[in-house]
């Protein structure tokens, strides 16, 4: 019972705290340009304890922009293997998405959902801080509520 | 029973753990408000630690389950220890004794060294190039501040006894001046110890990435996150010992003052965060070697010479 | 040095710069943002030109049903520009966030009208002969109420 | 009785190993000297014993008696607080470093009488020096350990390095002999001693200088590494280095107390050298050459607690003596395993080695924990005594220098184990396995029981070694009950932590299988671009101070005193030559 109250506590503070991990696969940098603004003074993602890291070990969100490219196929694919559980993926852009303009490149293998399983989907070229503001709380939800990704 | 009450709650783990977090929750909160943000609200460390510790953990092959826990486990018990040597008021009799603050200079170290062992251990390269960097910023920084306990241990006067209490006791209207010189140097150690903005040079955050942290995950980052609160807390009292009367009033007053010492020490370490960049590690090692050691040698020797004669 | 130290500490007494953000997405997006298009079916001639200039395969036309995947829209306004009947609308608004891609299909039906004759779907008389004569008509003539191969017919009886 | 033969015994196997030299088995000889030292180990052991029982006794050869009206050359053995002390713990590390040699030297070709020989002959007259109550018999001693060095060091006499090295080191040890032995003469003959006090320590101080390898005289030390690693370990860490500790205190002991002069200058000279020590530890990347300089470094300590006068910190003088021999010959022997593993000394070339000599690296961890004073080993002890030993003498300078210092030996030994045992594992080192060391690793376990114990029951230590010594000094006995109350509170609460951590671990962890093997990441890298080495682990502090090291080296100034001596020598020579001339002329 009171390990319960305790347990439930943990997992709201899931919702609190998100640390995000941001990865290219080949994005064009508009979208990584939108993140970084979504930590200025006036998006201020800070605010709902959103944070940027280096590692993602640390992570619980994994944040992609841009299409998947032959290259970069691996690296997202070993950075998704090194989250720790909980985790869920935001996939930004319309790159991400489909492949948008550069979907029958040669290089590109196709949209991020082909490779890892996505829960927020962010549209838009490129997407607007809002927007992916308001898809990260959106992942942080399904993060605290969803009970198939926790191990406890 | 007592004893059980001093560890856990009062100046022990809840407490140096609840000043921690507020303490870096207010820096935060004060860092954005300054950037005209918002901000984090002053709990949010709290929430970052509690969810840590029901992640999984993701550990590289190279390191032991156990090894792995255990690195980031030891500053934890050492830095407890090291708030219950702190004479906080309501308990300040049980705690000081002789030479007591280089006990805690010496807990105050396990920090940082368990994580430049831990980011060789880890056989990250990002971790690897954060530790070698953090050990040479503990060459220069260290020396500043023993400089500083030092100095204001001086102040008592002959007989000395390097106890926290007796620095916190003695105040003459010498001792003021003296202790006001040593200020910044206090400010810039504890800066560089606690790997604050200009000297956040071994987790600099995109050049390499989580420096020495770069491996933890799970509870062992948790740890590596709850020494950083109990680091906070420990200086922030520091801070409040040295520089300010605090055992010379009321218990009450004494813990009042103590937690304001303890926030204006980050209210100042926010405003520097802001109106500073990252220095190279050059630039730091110049700055530590051609002003800030002299200078507080030279302040040293000042006051063995008045203290002398 | 100064003077950013007394900035910074300014900046603690002033209101923060920052947006409110309640729960779902903001309303207040800017008159010159040039949001994602919108397809009016009761407009529509079906005409396929959106789909001949989409550089990233957007839209396609399954029967009546006009698709805008917006998974792929880059709101580049192609579309808009070479509608030559208007149909394709920028709006500002933002385009939303989804957990399945299918959130993101905008889905609008074109409004056809029934052939006369024969009963066939076809686009409506009005928009042609608005492009064509440069202003809506007044008076439509039966023969374009008819499908291309009902009209051929009434113009060469076999 | 039992005095003379401890040592007599190690001569008798000096002399048995010197004749029989052409046995070309180093099983032979290294079993014999592992023998003899052990049988002198016994031997002190009993004396040691009955000295507990029944108090100071002695034991002498009457020699030279025609001459006895002139000058005492009897050969006398006491055992006492102090001698003992010294000889314990000189025979139990000689034990261990035996045991240890039998293997190290299996890689040689020749020379193990020599080299058994000369090993024994050194613990004899090292046990000689410090039973012997005879001054004159204590300098011939001392002349003969450094006899001993000399030979030892040149080794491979056939590399011009080594046997550069052991002149060098000759020459300086035999300098510290004449001050000895200007020391030793004028207390003898002077009627006073105390009035010619402060001549005696002007001559012991050279000895201490040169011997116990003190700035400005410590350059031989890092040139004695030459030398194949016991040693190093016997002679350049924990015995030939304490002869000038020994010396300071038998003058100790024989003035009854220094000047107040005197006091200071030792306090602050072993604080300098030791600092000094320290920082060209700091940038060395040969490993033997890493704990060369920090025996100057530790040394520095002792000379420094002498200098304070008060019975703490001579205790702290004599446990920090008994300490380093331990952990020192402890780090020697690991850098010996690591040498002989990957055959090489530099530490850019290692990495990566923990996971293949595991036990080495525990044998290291200990040893360095103790070195740099962790608490619970028994390095924090003797430190945390220095401290309270010059707070309490008034000298706060001294302890925080004592605290600088202390860290940045820590920084140098994290250097160690950061950059040879964990990093990025070499590719010629994958196929290490620890077979082959494990005669070896058990020679460094014998070292590495003191340094646990001893810092966890420091009482031990300090009641049956320490004070016994200090009751001779005329001094107070030292209780360090200071000592216990952080270390039960560290233990205890970390016992209690780590039980209840294991118990989560074990019960809620483990089954839920909550912790994931992955790869380490490198940012998308596939290889590691970058492998920092022991090189950039100090970098920067080396061009920072870069005109530091260049300045601080005193071996330049002592060319330069050198080349003067011998430029006067030769003006008077060459005076000397013309008369030679004018008298050799022909009419």
């Amino acid at each position: 019972m009171f390990l319960d109250a305790i347990k439930q506590f943990l997992r709201y503070s899931q919702k609190k705290s998100l640390w995000v991990f941001h990865v290219n696969t080949g994005s064009c940098n508009g979208c990584d340009i939108e993140i970084l603004a979504l930590f200025s003074s006036k998006y201020d993602a800070e605010r709902f304890g959103i944070k940027l890291v280096g590692s993602p070990k640390h992570a619980d969100i994994l944040l992609v922009t841009g299409p998947v490219t032959t290259k970069s196929r691996d690296p997202l694919l070993r950075a998704y293997d090194m989250m720790p559980k909980p985790k869920a993926v935001v996939s930004v852009g319309v790159c991400s998405l489909s492949g948008g303009v550069f979907a029958k490149s040669y290089n590109v293998l196709g949209p991020v959902d082909n490779f890892i399983p996505v829960h927020v989907y962010i549209g838009g070229c490129s997407a607007h801080p809002n927007m992916i503001l308001e898809g990260l709380l959106r992942a942080a939800q399904i993060l605290c509520e969803e009970e198939e990704l926790w191990s406890f | 029973m007592e004893f059980l009450k001093d560890l856990f709650l009062y100046p022990g783990f809840l407490f140096g753990f609840v000043l921690g977090g507020l303490l870096e929750g207010f820096k935060r909160k004060l860092k954005a408000r300054m950037q005209l943000r918002k901000g984090p609200p002053v709990t949010q460390p709290f929430y970052d630690l509690s969810k840590l510790l029901l992640k999984n953990i993701t550990k590289p092959y190279t390191i032991s389950s156990f090894t792995y826990l255990l690195i980031p486990f030891v500053p934890t018990v050492g830095l407890l220890v090291g708030v219950l040597l702190m004479p906080y008021p309501f308990y300040q009799e049980k705690a000081s004794f002789s030479f007591d603050l280089i006990l805690i200079f010496y807990l105050t170290e396990l920090p940082l060294l368990s994580q430049i062992i831990f980011g060789y251990f880890s056989k990250s390269p990002y971790g690897m190039v954060g530790a070698a960097r953090a050990a040479q910023m503990f060459f220069y920084y260290n020396g500043v501040f023993i400089m500083v306990i030092t100095t204001l241990c001086l102040l008592e006067g002959p007989p000395y006894s390097f106890c926290l209490k007796s620095i916190a006791e003695a105040w003459d209207s010498l001792d003021v001046l003296i202790k006001i010189l040593t200020i910044p140097f206090f400010v810039f150690s504890v800066l560089a110890k606690l790997k604050l903005n200009p000297f956040s040079i071994p987790d600099a955050e995109a050049e390499i990435l989580e420096g020495p942290l770069t491996e933890a995950s799970g509870v062992a980052l948790a740890l590596f996150k709850l020494n950083y609160l109990l680091e906070l807390a420990i200086f922030g009292s520091l801070f409040a010992f040295f520089y300010l009367p605090v055992l010379k009033t009321s218990p009450q007053m004494g813990l009042s003052l103590i937690l304001l010492g303890a926030f204006f020490l980050f209210f100042m370490f926010a405003l520097v965060e802001n109106f500073t960049a990252r220095l190279r590690l050059s630039q730091f090692s110049a700055l530590y070697l051609k002003f800030l050691i002299p200078s507080a040698t030279l302040i040293l020797v000042i006051t063995w010479v008045l203290k002398t004669w | 040095m100064v003077k950013l130290i007394g900035w910074l500490l300014t900046n603690l007494f002033k209101k923060p710069l920052t947006f409110e953000f309640k729960g779902k997405s903001l309303k207040a997006v800017r008159a010159t943002y040039r949001g994602y298009p919108t397809h009016r079916g009761e407009r529509c001639a079906a005409c396929r030109l959106c789909i001949y200039v989409c550089p990233s395969d957007a839209i396609r036309i399954e029967g009546s049903l006009f698709i805008i995947n917006k998974c792929k829209c880059t709101a580049c306004k192609d579309c808009a520009d070479a509608c030559p009947f208007g149909a394709m609308q920028f709006i500002p608004r933002l385009i939303g966030t989804a957990i399945s891609k299918n959130e993101y299909m905008e889905i609008t039906e074109i409004k056809l009208v029934k052939c006369e004759n024969c009963g066939e779907p076809m686009p409506k008389p009005e928009l042609l002969l608005g492009r064509l004569l440069g202003k809506p008509p007044k008076t439509i003539p039966p023969y374009l109420r008819l499908c291309p191969k009902c009209r051929r017919q009434f113009f060469n009886p076999t | 009785m039992f005095l003379g033969f401890s040592v007599g015994v190690l001569f008798l196997g000096a002399l048995i190993s010197g004749l029989c030299y052409r046995i070309n088995s180093p099983k032979f000889h290294g079993s014999l000297a592992f023998l003899t030292s052990a049988v002198a180990l016994y031997f002190l052991n009993l004396t040691f014993f009955e000295f507990l029982k029944t108090g100071e006794f002695g034991w002498h050869l009457p020699l030279f008696r025609w001459i006895r009206d002139f000058i005492n050359l009897e050969l006398i053995f006491k055992a006492n607080g102090l001698n003992l002390f010294f000889a314990l713990f000189g025979a139990y590390v000689s034990v261990g470093i035996n045991l240890y040699a039998i293997k190290y030297m299996t890689h040689e070709k020749e020379g193990f009488g020599r080299f058994y020989a000369f090993i024994q002959l050194f613990i004899g007259s090292y046990l000689g020096l410090t039973l012997s109550e005879n001054l004159f018999w204590s300098y011939v001693f001392f002349e003969l350990t450094g006899l001993c060095s000399y030979q030892l060091i040149a080794f491979w006499y056939q590399s011009d390095l080594s046997s550069f090295s052991a002149k060098k080191a000759f020459l300086m040890t035999h300098i510290a002999g004449y001050g000895f032995l200007l020391g030793a003469l004028v207390f003898n003959f002077s009627p006073d001693p105390k009035a010619y006090q402060h001549l005696i320590l002007a001559g012991v101080l050279v000895a201490v200088l040169a011997k116990s390898v003190q700035w400005p005289l410590y350059t031989w030390i890092p040139y004695a590494m030459n030398a194949p690693t016991p040693v190093s370990a016997l002679l350049h860490a924990a015995c030939l280095v304490k002869c000038g500790v020994y010396l300071l205190f038998k003058f100790y002991l024989l003035l009854g107390g220094f000047p107040e002069f005197w006091k200071n200058l030792l306090i602050y000279l072993g604080m300098f050298s030791s600092l000094m020590g320290v920082l060209f530890a700091l940038k060395q990347a040969d490993v033997k050459k890493l704990l060369a300089y920090h025996t100057v470094s530790q040394i520095g300590y002792m000379v420094s607690g002498i200098g304070l006068g008060t019975s703490l910190g001579l205790a702290s003088s004599l446990f920090h003596t008994l300490n380093h021999a331990f952990f020192k010959g402890l780090l020697f022997l690991v850098a010996g395993i690591l040498q002989q593993a990957t055959h090489t000394r530099d530490l850019s070339l290692m990495g990566g080695i923990a996971s293949k000599l595991p036990k080495t690296t525990v044998l290291y961890l200990i040893g360095a924990a103790s070195i740099s004073g962790i608490p619970g080993f028994n390095g924090f002890v003797s430190k945390w005594m220095f401290y309270q030993a010059a707070i309490e003498a008034n000298h706060p300078l001294a302890a925080a220098l004592g605290l600088f210092i202390s860290t940045l030996t820590t920084l140098s030994f994290i250097k160690v184990l950061d950059t040879a045992f964990l990093g990025k594992i070499d590719e010629k080192n994958k196929q290490l396995s620890e077979k082959p060391f494990y005669l070896m690793v058990t020679g460094g376990i014998i070292l590495a029981i003191p340094c646990v114990v001893f810092g966890l029951f420091p009482q031990i230590a300090i009641t049956f070694l320490i004070n016994p010594a200090l009751s001779l000094l005329n001094l107070q006995g030292v209780n360090i009950s200071f000592y216990q109350l952080p270390t039960v509170l560290i233990g205890a609460l970390f016992i209690l932590f780590l039980g209840l951590g294991l118990l989560i671990y074990f019960t809620w962890l483990k089954p839920k299988e909550i912790i994931k093997e992955t790869e380490v990441f490198k940012g998308g890298e596939d290889e590691t671009v970058f492998n920092p080495t022991a090189d950039d682990f100090v970098a920067d502090i080396e061009n920072r101070l870069a005109t530091f090291y260049k300045k601080a080296d005193p071996d330049q100034y002592l060319l330069k005193i050198c080349n003067f001596i011998e430029g006067l020598i030769l003006k008077v020579y060459s005076s000397i030559k013309k008369l030679e001339q004018i008298w050799s002329k022909p009419c």
